[in-house]
Parts: C-alpha cells; structure tokens; sequence
C-alpha cells in the first residue's frame, strides 16, 4: 500500500478538495507534505508501474535513491517555505498543493511524455505563483518563454518516440546512443532547450531576473530552493538516462552553462539591490549545477544543489522578510539593518558563507567535491574558471555582509545612530523555521562525508570514484 | 595539541558568552587564552614529529611551525591586552572578543597543518575571521578589499592543493608537494597558483593595497594582529611553496640568474619592487596607521626575499625577521593605538607633543622604529644584515640595492610619526592627557623588553633557525656563544650593544648636565597681536615630506587599477544583463532560434 | 507533406513570438506554435492509407492499416496544456491591460 | 530591421532544419504501416500483457482493455496518468484564472432577441451532445475533453443570450472538485485492489458494448464533467471585471 504514488496523488487529492474548502487549504498543504514525508520513510524503492501495463506500454515511476533524495529535499524545503509564507501560502494553497504534485511527478516519472505533462503542472503553477509578485508583466515573459520551452520539450519527446518507438526514460540513451548522431541531433537539442528555459541557462533564461528579483517571502524560497533543485535533478536524471550528447550539444551546453555561471555572477557582483543580487546568484549557481550534469559528474551536482537549496532558501527568506519590513532592498536603505536582527543575520551569514563555500561549511565540501570530480574529466581549465568565479561570488556576497552588518558610514565607526528603526521582519515561529534550516545546513557541513556517502549512492556513479572524492574533499 | 584546539574552541564561545553579559570581561579573558595558548605552545617545543588528527584535521608538530606559532601567539597575546579598552568602541564586542580566538585557532591551526586540506580550512577560518573583526573598524571597503585580495589567494590556493591532491593522490603535505619532482611542469602551475596565496598574504607588490586599507581602517588593536601576526600566514606559504616545495628542483632546467632560478628570481625582484614601492609610499603618508602598513609591505619584501634564497644566511635572515617585524611592528602599531586612544586620532598632522604626556609609549615607540629600520643594537638589524650577507653573497647585486635603499628609506618614514606624534610642541587640546593604562603599558614593555633581547641575544632564535635549516638540509647558520658567523666575518651582537649602551649614556649623561631648553607651547608664539586660529599648521608634523608628496604626486598607485578591473568587471556583467536578461520575451525567442541554429549547423557537419 | 504545414507553423509561430510585441499577439502566436507542434506530432504517427484507430464493424482484422493511436493521444493533451497556458496568459495580459491600460509591451516598457 | 532580422532567421533555421531532417531519416515519407518497434501496436492489438488472439470488433470479451476507440484506450487507461496530469493544468490554470480575474464583479452582457431565444434553444442541445459525446468515448471518437467542452460552450452561449451568469458558481466548483476527486479514488481503489494506480479493475465487457471497457467509461464521465465545469468556470471569471481604468 506504501507506493510513491501516493506522493503525487496525495497532494492532488487535496488540492481537489481544498477548492471546495478554502478556509483550510493551508492545513491541506502542510497534512500532505507532512503525509508525503511518511511515504518518502516508508515506501519501498523500486519500479513503480501505474495503470496495470508493465513500461513501455503502461507509465511506471521510478523510484530509486537519487529520487529518494530528491524528493525529501524537495518536501523538507517545501514544508518550510509553505510554513514561513504564512498568510500567502494560505492564499495560493491549492497552487502549492498542484505544484508539490508536479514536482513530485516531475522526479519520480519513468515516461518521457509524462514527464513533458508533469513539466507543464509545475510551470502553470509556478506562473500562478509568480503572479504574487505583482509584476505581471514578469509573469507574462515567463510564460511565453516557458511555453516556448515547453513546446520544444515536447517535439523533442515526440521525435524521440518517432525514432525509437518508446518513450521510457530508463536507459533511452542506450536506445539513443544507436542512432546515427545527425539523427539525435535535433531531438536532443529541443529536450536541452526545452529544459534549459526552466534551468535559467544563459540565453534564454532571461525570465528568472525580474522573477527572483521582485520576489516576495513566498515566491523567492519557492523559485531558488523548490523549483530550481527540482529541475535540476530533473536534468540530472535526463542527463544520466536519456540525453546521448555529441560534441556540438555537448559544447553547446557546455558553453551554455558555463557562461550562465561566470556572466550571472558578474551580473549580480553589479548589483545594487538584495533581491537583484540573490536572482544573478541563483542563476549562476544554476549553471555550475549544469556544468557538472553535463560533465557527467552526478555526485558534485547533487551535493551542489542541496547546498545551494538550503542555503539560498534562507538567503530569500531573510532577503525578503527584510526587504518588506523596510519596504527596500537597496544596499544603502538596508544598511546595518541586521543589527536590529541578530539571528537573522546570523542565519544569513551562514547561508552565504556555505554558498560561496567557505570552510567547515556544506558548499565548501561541495566545491572541493566538484573541482576534483572535474579533474578526473581532464579539464583543467574548468576548475580555473569556477574557481576565479568563486572569487566573484564571494566578493559580492561579502560585500552585503558587511553593509547588512554593519550600521555606519563609510569611513566611520559603526554606531548605534545610524542602525534604521527597528521593524519584524518575521515572526517568531517564522525566525525558528529559518533556524532549524540554517541549523540543518551548518550540521551538514560539520559531516560532509557522512552527507557524501548517502549521496554517492544516490548518485549512481562508480562507487570507488566517489569514495576517494568524499575522503578528499574531508581530510 | 588537540587539547590546544578544543581548549581555544571552548574559551571562544566562553569569551562570546562573556561578552554577552559584559564586553570587557570577555575581553580580559582573551588575554587569558591566548597566554593559555602561548604556553601551551612553547611547551610543545621538544615534541616536534607528533602528529594527532581531530576529526578530519591532521595536525604535526614542525619546528618552523612551531616557531611561526610562538609568534604569532605573542603577538595575539600582547594585542590581546588593548581589547579591553576598546570594548565601547565597537558595535558588536562579543562578537570581535569570540572572533579574535576564532582567528588566532586559524592561523596557529594553519603552521601545525599536516595535510593541505586542514591547512586550507585553518587559512580560510583565519581570513574571514579576521576580515570581520576588521569591518568592525572605519571602513567596509577596507575589509573588503582585504578579503577579495585574500580570496585571489585563496582561491588560486585551493586550485594548487586540490590539483595537487588530484595528481599525487595524498594529502599529506611533505608527501603530496615533493611529488612534483617528477613532474615539473604541472609543478610550475601548481608553484604559481601555490605562492600566490603567500603574495596576497604579505602584501607584496602588486597585492599590496589591502594592507594600508586594512590596517589603516581596522579597529586598533586588532592591526597590531593584522601586521605583527596575519601577515606572517603568506610568509608560511612562501615557505612551503620553496621549501617543502621543491622549487629549485622543479626550475632546475630554467635560466639561472646568478644561480637562482627565473620564476624564482622573478618573485624575489617582486620582493624587492614592494620593499622600494612599501618605502616610498610610507614617507607619503599622512596617517600613522597607513604608514606603518606601508612599512610592512617593505618589511614583507625582506622576508619573502630571505625565504626564497634558501641558503645559509638570506634564509635565516629572512625567518629571524619575521619575528623582529612582529614583535616591533605590533609594538609601533600598539603605540600608536595607545596615543589614539587617549587623542582620538591617528592623523600625524593633528598630533604633536605627545611625548610630555605619555614617555613611556614613546620610548616604546622609539626602540619599535629602531628595530624595523634595522639599526643596531635592535633585532631589525641582525636580520636585515643575515639577508644583505646572503644577497651580496650570491651577487644578486640589483636585490641588494632595493634591501640597501629600504633599510635607508626606513630611516625617513620612521622618523615621521616619531617627531610628528610624539616631539615637538604639544597642541593645547592634549594638555591634560595621561599616560596610557598601566595594562596597556605591560604589553607594550613585553615588546619592547623583546625587542632589545632579539637585538642583543639574536643566537636565541637563530639556533631554532639553525634546526629548521638542518631539517631542510641546508647549511645552517653557525652560531658561537653571542657571536654569528658568516663567510664575511662574524657579528656579536653582545658587544654591539655594548658599544652602542656606552654611547647612549654619554648621551644621557651629556643631556642632564647641560642646561636644559625653556619649553615653547604652541600657543606662544611671537605675533602678539594676532589670534591663532590654527594651531596645528603652526606644528612641524604640519605637512612634513612636503617636498616629498610633490615628487610623487603624480605617480601612478596601484589601487586605482583594481577598481578599474572591478569596474570593467561591473561593465561586464551589465552588459551581460541587457544582452541576456532584457526584459523582453521577443528577445529570448530569438535567443533560442540562434542557439537551435547554431546546433543544427554544427551538427550537419 | 503534413509535416511540412506543421514545420512551417511552427517557423510562423516562432517568428510572431520573435517579432511582436503586443501581448494578445505573442499569445496568438504562442498557439500557432503550439499548432504547428500538434500537427507535427500527428504526423508522426502517420501512416500511409491509414485508418483512425477506432475498432468498429467494419474494419479489417488484422489492423494493419490504423495510424499510431499514440501521438494522437499525445496531442489530446498537448492541446489541452495549450488551452490552459492560453487561458492563463490572457488572463494575465488583462490585468497587465488593467494596470497600463495597453497590451502593447513596448509601451509599458521594463517594469521595475 | 528586426522584423527582417528574425525573418532571415527563420529562413535559416527552416534550411538547415529541413536538410537536416531530411538527410537523417525519410521523415517526409510515411511508412505502409506501422513501425514493428513502436509500443503502439501493442495498443491496437491489446496485448500489452501479453496474448495474442486477434481482437475482434463486437465479439473480443475480456482484454486488458476493452475500449473500441484505441486513442481512448490509450488516454485513459494505458496512459491515464498523463490524463490526470492534464486535468491537474486544466484544474490550475482554471484556478490561476480565478485567482487573478475573480475579484472582479460580474457584468451585465446586452444580447438581442435572436440570440437570446436561440441560445435558449440550442444550449439544452448542446448539453446533451457533450454528455453523450463524453459517455460514448470508448467507442467513438471524442470523450471527456470534447464533451466536457462542448457542455462549457452551452454553458458561454447561455451566457451571451441571458446576459449574466445564471448558474450557481459554487456548484461549478464542487463538480469540478467532486470529479477530481473520484477520479483519484477509482485510481485509489485500482490501487488497492488489484495494485496499482488507475489499474482497470472492473470487467472489460466485450469491445464494441457501451456498457464495457471497464471503469474507462466512469473516467471519461468524470473527466468531462470536470473539464466542462472548469472551461465554464473560467469562461465564468473571464465575464467578471470588465478592465476599469
């Protein structure tokens, strides 16, 4: 009875149900994750078949560990976000409820055109919840790139049921790799494109600037820490099972990504607002996931986007809580502002410092991980660049420490005159949720390895391999 | 030396909570810990080999890390005991009392490092521990530069160990750098990315500008730390980078000059451009702090060039100056903290005078300024002598000149804050400042009192150095009882001091008898008529290298450069924004369409 | 030859998203898109001389000749995502309308 | 210039798109029948699970699927969990339309006397043909979408005759929530009784039957109630706020 069916089917039950009973859609949302965690603990791992029909005739989910990790992040994050928005969640509940089923389906689907259904789910929610922003002109362009995306996602899948006649996801590449590479071609470039508006890649992800950058306490937490890990194993998982790149899709999204990460985070060392800066960072951090996904390096990916959910879950909610207490997110109206905000402040800097990757946090174990799973690749040039980003990043990101910290003028001593009047920003249940995600973010990087060894079998790679990264990236 | 570790960890949050309840408590208690730690260190001395691991750090006792520990926990103890007096100063006391231990486990976690991870993490935890006591004082932008300057470093740092992990397959740090004997020339990469961390960190030429920035705009008694104590991290990796590295053998095939290795060579001519850049720029300035800073990018200069020599006397120059720098450096840079606390300024031009008001400092001040400019009987000169004897030595004729002009260069910018801040005519606003507080005294008579003991005793330390030399396999510098000796003759400092402690009473003597000069105030001056609205430009320290900032006016600086690189860099990712990220969806269909095009036509071929 | 017509709506549709500006149109636009993907797909299934792939009285039993049920199904809900993406883009072009009192986003310009 | 620009473009891509399809497979040439490797076959021979016996018209009694329309078959039972995705985006985007248009008051629509008297006329009609076309989707063409669309364009052309809104909204949306709802439970019960999610669990009758093909039928019903209401809904919200300035 325990089937990870439940974990999407639980979560559209009660968006059903909750149009009918609004007044308590919030309750609806939180029972499921809730429940949706208990599936995740008891559910057995393995293939999944739904409708009676063995794959390739019938859809089937796959459940295995890097679903597993996945979709715990995903539900764990989810739970706080929808926690800490409060009132807007309860507003756009049954949204939330779709989109948790979406993602839910996005990461468990074994069905390439399933997939393309549960990708359009996810979009028009997100869309919906984008609209809370305010700006729909952002949601306008989000949508039309995103249906562009989708359409492309969907020739693609169709084009590759022409040429082989299923559509499973599980080991396509092999069937994939058969074809004569002017065959694969095309298909494979709409599937990359198609994702790659939803991944924010460089050309065409121009939609995710204004989106994160207007975001409020809901739709900031849900953009960077649901949305983007979640598309993110989803390319990881077409990546490893379907996507068969050749050397011009290969450089291409090497390219691609690569130039998302060094141009995004130079975007955002120029920035003047929070929000601004935290959406170029995003983005960025985005394309270095790719780079690895495309690299064939599952392993440094995953531990990268669980660092960057957590601690960009915390950035925006801080960010955004701030910002709306003060009514601005510029660095000068925001100056010194954590000083009326110790814990916040002190949750912030963790999150940053375990983005940029700072020692004895998560995101350092992450890019060690990464640099040295890349020099197995041969690539020598590309830990260089990563690495002289990281400078970029870091620049920026401290840059806003210090001016968040530290209420003075430039070139005097800090002093309690110049700290801005004292407003909430958040509650104080909403203060202990971003706690227990800082605190879950700071124990993980007191124990990269034993996070490393559950991910290395999450990740599918040779086990050997993965082992002497995890014990380089500790000792 | 675990029990160190923990022990610092735990006196950390202790210090935090004290501070939490009252600042200077938790600041007392720094001093307490870090004297903790300074014994607890020495009597690591005899235990050099150990080796312990917590968690998964690796730590082994060395005698060189041993030695840079001792100095840098002497320093930290000194400064430690100015934190008390500033606890009202700063917004956020706990947190500079808890991160001041944080940095100190850094650094002394940094030298005690067995594998390259564990030294990395430390020298992470010691940059960005410190780059947030330093946001704590004046300026924001200072810290930050510090910390995008250290981020270079660290960052081409974490290259070289990771690759160096990669390709030796250990960690350990003697074991994975003597690997690239065999391969040199993934060694040169890794020796670049490797020193380049130990530049930043010194503040050697072009990597400089943080350190007037930093030192000048940190709270004060945490610069005395910064230039006594952090800086001395690069000289540990230059160390490694050329002496557990083995550079002379992975430059073995390149051009020798004066058989010294190009690359090599190349960084020691950067030595040398900070030691003439650091001189210059430090007779310019106008501010106390910042001129000391300067000073410590020339000092800095010296050491990485003794370092880099690796022979008999430049080498142990190089180290043994390391220590005389620390201990007279925190001791100016203290000084002047103690005259900015009772004046309120570091500005010389607003000072003068002070001498009446607090002798004590000034005679610490004094014996500090004579050490760093290397005139004997101080420390400062027995290490600038080993490096000269070990420059001339091998004929390096153009370093030996900039090691020349430093050590003569030095004797003008010392000059400066000493008759500016302490001689001459006390202003009338400062006619009722006191002495500064006996505690603060203490420290500064620590340094002092080691100061004269290096310059007198210098074989104390050279014999360490002799050890470390040994364990290198290098010849080591020979010592006899006071005397050192080198192949151009021997030098007993005993007997300098001798010499040099009968002139200095002659001068006494010759000063109490002879009748003493009438004071002049400021104020009495001989236009009787006219009110004096400006005190301070009737005082000498008023403009005193004028001359000197008219030559160089006009010269090019070094920060201007990086912040057009950090605006060229903003240019970019503006361009980048409204070439990519404009907010039009026209312009991202279009997008796809050339990404879709340029597939499909690189595919058909 | 009917991939042809789907090709070319699609080619039509991408250039009206490339072009205008108006936000009714780029949805237009959007959907002859989303057209031109349907027929593709249809075509896909193709088969020559085939038969809609319904079982009734009189069709042969060996049921060589049906078209590939498959991408037809496909389509059913391909059009229907493309119905409920329209509907909520219009949706949102009108409370764009509300607050400028245009559809025309050159216009409105870059909203901050 | 950038209409001319995005013009050459477009030429560009359409060249080289059409070279490239065409060199790497006679895509433009379709085959006599279908490919041995696609999946789809096994859907119009119903022998997904094996079996062999050919399937015959008014005859074939119990085969794992027992919808004469072979696209139905595939939409609701083989693949009907695509199907419920699809109803999830028809549910949100209705919801999304809602959400952003709702507030809004209805307003009042002027109609003349023709199509007022006409659309009392023929919306019953229409009624009744999406009921029949969504209860007769296993064996003709059409189902739960069709039907479901035809029953809301009954309910606009209402709309447009009366001149408001006449039906309870409320209602709408406890159909809408109620089919959804059964949905997931029938694939609930599939679930528990015979293992997994939306399995056919009721006799498949003999193809051809109206009363046949399992709970393919129910499903078909479900979904077009639900699509008819949600299209009505949001044709509903669409009529609200007229954009004031």
């Amino acid at each position: 009875m325990w089937s990870p069916v439940w974990l999407i089917v639980l979560p559209l039950l009660m968006a059903f149900i909750s149009v009918v009973i609004k007044k308590q859609q919030y309750l609806l949302l939180n029972l499921s994750i809730l429940l949706n965690l208990a599936v995740l603990y008891l559910a057995p791992q393995g293939m999944v078949i739904i409708g009676g029909f063995r794959p390739p005739f019938g859809i089937s989910l796959n459940f295995d560990r890097y679903a597993f990790i996945s979709l715990l992040l995903i539900q764990v994050l989810m739970l706080f976000a929808t926690f800490i928005a409060g009132p807007l969640a309860k507003k756009y509940g049954t949204v939330l409820l779709v989109l948790l089923a979406g993602i839910n389906g996005m990461l468990l689907t074994n069905d390439l055109f399933n997939l393309f259904v549960m990708i359009e789910v996810v979009s028009i929610a997100s869309f919906i919840i984008s609209t809370s922003n305010g700006k729909f002109t952002h949601t306008f362009h989000y949508l039309i790139l995103a249906s562009v995306g989708g359409v492309f996602f969907l020739l693609g899948a169709v084009m590759v049921y022409a040429y082989t006649g299923t559509l499973v996801v599980q080991g396509l590449f092999a069937t994939l790799g058969q074809l004569p590479n002017a065959i694969s071609l095309i298909p494979m470039m709409l599937i990359i494109l198609g994702l790659a508006v939803e991944l924010k890649l460089m050309p065409v992800g121009s939609w995710a600037k204004n989106i994160y950058g207007n975001s409020n306490v809901l739709t900031g937490p849900i953009f960077a820490a649901v949305l983007a890990p979640a598309f993110g194993f989803v390319f990881g998982r077409m990546m490893g099972e379907v996507v068969v790149l050749n050397p011009i899709t290969g450089y291409t999204l090497l390219f691609m990504a690569i130039a998302t990460f060094v141009l995004g985070e130079l975007a955002a060392y120029r920035q003047k607002d929070l929000l601004k800066t935290l959406a170029f960072s995003s983005i960025a951090q985005s394309g270095l996931a790719i780079i690895l996904f495309t690299l064939n390096l599952p392993f440094a990916a995953i531990l990268l986007l669980i660092n960057n959910a957590l601690a960009k879950s915390i950035l925006f909610w801080v960010a955004t809580g701030v910002s709306t207490a003060y009514e601005t997110s510029s660095m000068k109206g925001l100056r010194g502002v954590f000083y009326n905000h110790r814990i916040l402040g002190i949750t912030f800097s963790i999150a940053s410092l375990s983005l940029v990757g700072i020692p004895l946090f998560l995101g350092f174990y992450a890019k060690v991980t990464a640099v040295m799973a890349i020099f197995t690749t041969g690539l020598i040039w590309i830990p260089v660049v990563i690495l002289a980003t990281a400078i970029i990043e870091g620049a920026y990101m401290m840059k806003w420490l210090l001016q968040l910290w530290s209420p003075a003028k430039e070139g005097h001593l800090a002093s309690t005159e110049e700290v801005p009047e004292k407003r909430e920003a958040l509650n104080m249940t909403q203060i202990v949720a971003v706690c227990l995600v800082a605190l879950i973010l700071f124990v993980f990087g007191l124990v990269p390895q034993r996070v490393g060894r559950v991910l290395s079998v999450a990740s599918q790679a040779e086990i050997s391999q993965v082992e002497t990264v995890a014990e380089g990236g500790g000792q | 030396m675990t029990m160190i570790f923990i022990f610092l960890g735990l006196s950390l949050l202790l210090s935090y909570v004290l501070s939490r309840k009252q600042p200077t408590l938790g600041a007392y208690f720094t001093i307490i810990a870090s004297l903790a730690g300074l014994i607890s260190v020495y009597l690591l001395r005899n235990s050099v080999g150990v080796t312990e691991s917590f968690y998964y750090l690796n730590f082994q006792i060395t005698t060189i890390g041993w030695y840079f520990a001792m100095i840098l926990l002497t320093v930290y103890f000194t400064s430690a005991f100015f934190n008390p007096f500033w606890m009202d100063e700063l917004i956020y006391p706990a947190a500079y009392n808890s991160l001041y231990l944080l940095s100190l486990v850094g650094t002394i976690g940094l030298f005690f490092a067995q594998d390259l991870m564990t030294l990395f993490i430390c020298w992470e935890t010691a940059v960005w521990s410190s780059m947030l006591i330093v946001q704590q004082g004046k300026s924001r932008q200072a810290a930050w530069v510090y910390f995008v300057i250290s981020a270079i470093g660290s960052m081409s740092t974490l290259f070289a160990v990771l690759l160096t992990m990669y390709l030796s397959g250990t960690s350990e740090i003697t074991g994975a750098l003597t690997y690239f004997t065999t391969a040199p020339v993934a060694g040169a990469l890794v020796f670049g990315a490797f020193i380049l961390a130990g530049l930043t960190k010194i503040g050697i030429f072009p990597f400089h500008v943080w350190l007037p920035l930093a030192h000048g705009s940190a709270p004060h008694t945490f610069s005395p730390v910064l230039s006594g104590g952090l800086v001395k991290m690069g000289a540990y990796i230059a160390y490694l980078s050329v002496a557990v590295f083995p550079a002379y053998q992975v430059f073995g095939d390149s051009l020798k000059i004066q058989g010294v290795p190009l690359p090599i060579y190349g960084l020691m001519i950067l030595g040398a451009a900070s030691i003439v850049y650091g001189t210059l720029r430090a007779i310019q300035q106008e501010d106390a702090k910042r001129l000391l800073a300067y000073s410590s990018v020339a000092n800095g200069g010296y050491i990485l060039i003794g370092i880099l020599m690796m022979d008999q006397m430049a080498f142990a120059g190089g180290l043994m100056h390391l220590l005389n720098h620390a201990v007279a450096s925190a001791a100016a840079f203290l000084a002047i903290a103690a005259v900015a606390k009772r004046t309120g300024t570091t500005k010389m031009s607003e000072l003068g005078g002070i001498i009446h008001r607090m002798p004590i400092t000034y005679t610490v001040y004094l014996i500090a300024i004579i050490s760093m400019a290397g005139i004997p009987p101080m420390g400062g000169f027995v290490s600038k002598w080993l490096i000269f004897q070990g420059l001339s030595e091998k004929g390096l004729i153009l370093l030996a000149t900039a090691a020349a002009f430093g050590s003569i260069g030095s004797y003008m910018y010392v000059f400066r804050p000493l008759s500016a801040v302490f001689l001459g005519q006390l202003a009338p606003k400062y006619e009722h400042i006191k002495e500064a507080n006996p505690v603060m005294v203490t420290a500064m008579l620590i340094l002092t009192a080691m100061s004269l003991l290096l310059g007198v005793l210098p074989n104390l330390v050279l014999k360490t150095i002799a050890k470390i030399q040994i364990e290198l396999g290098i010849n080591p510098i020979i010592v006899n009882g006071t005397a050192t000796l080198t192949e151009n003759g021997s030098v007993d400092m005993l007997q300098v001091f001798t010499v040099f402690g009968f002139g200095f009473l002659l001068i006494l003597i010759l000063f109490m008898v002879l009748p003493k000069s009438r004071r002049v105030g400021l104020m009495d001056t001989y236009t009787s008529a006219e009110f004096i609205h400006t005190p301070e430009l009737l005082h000498y320290g008023h403009s005193f290298y004028a001359p000197f900032e008219r030559l160089y006016e006009k010269w090019p600086s070094v920060l201007p450069l990086y912040k057009r690189m950090s605006m060229k860099l903003s240019e970019l990712g503006e361009w980048a924004e409204s070439f990519f990220f404009h907010p039009d969806p026209n312009r991202a269909v279009l997008w796809i369409v050339v990404v879709a095009i340029v597939v499909i036509i690189g595919g058909a071929q | 030859m009917i991939q042809f017509a789907g090709i070319a709506l699609i080619l039509i549709g991408i250039y009206g998203l490339m072009t205008t500006k108006h936000m009714i149109k780029l949805i237009i636009a959007l959907n002859v898109l989303e057209l031109g993907a349907n027929i593709f797909i249809i075509s896909v299934g193709f088969v020559k001389n085939g038969l809609a792939p319904i079982l009734t009285a009189d069709v042969p039993s060996d049921l060589l000749n049906f078209v590939d049920p498959l991408p037809q199904a496909m389509v059913l809900t391909a059009i229907v995502i493309g119905f409920g993406a329209t509907a909520l883009g219009l949706a949102v072009a009108r409370k764009v309308y509300g607050k400028y009192q245009t559809y025309d986003l050159s216009v409105i310009g870059g909203e901050e | 210039m950038k209409k001319f620009i995005s013009f050459l473009l477009i030429l560009v891509l359409a060249f080289f798109l059409m070279t490239s399809l065409n060199s790497s497979l006679d895509f433009f040439n379709p085959p006599n029948s279908l490919d041995e490797t696609r999946m789809s076959n096994a859907f119009i021979h119903k022998n997904a699970s094996g079996g062999s016996d050919p399937v015959e018209f008014g005859k074939s009694t119990g085969l794992e699927d027992g919808s004469a329309n072979i696209v139905t078959s595939v939409v609701v039972d083989y693949r009907s969990f695509d199907t419920l995705g699809e109803i999830t985006v028809l549910f949100i985007s209705a919801l999304g339309v809602g959400l952003l248009l709702g507030a809004g008051t209805g307003a009042k629509q002027r109609s003349g006397f023709i199509l007022k008297t006409a659309a009392k006329l023929i919306s019953p009609l229409m009624m009744v043909t999406g009921i029949f076309i969504f209860t007769h989707g296993h064996l003709t063409p059409g189902g739960g979408f069709p039907g479901g669309s035809m029953m809301a364009t009954a309910f606009l052309l209402n709309y447009f005759g009366s001149g408001s809104i006449s039906t309870d909204l409320k209602s709408l949306k406890w159909m809408e929530s109620l089919a959804g709802v059964f949905y997931i439970v029938i694939g609930l019960i599939g679930l528990f009784v015979a293992g997994s999610f939306l399995q056919n669990y009721l006799p498949t009758g003999t193809v051809g039957h109206l009363f046949s093909a399992g709970i393919i039928p129910i499903i078909y019903v479900l979904v077009g109630l639900k699509v008819g209401s949600e299209v009505s809904g949001i044709i509903a919200d669409f009529s609200k706020s007229e954009v004031t300035s």
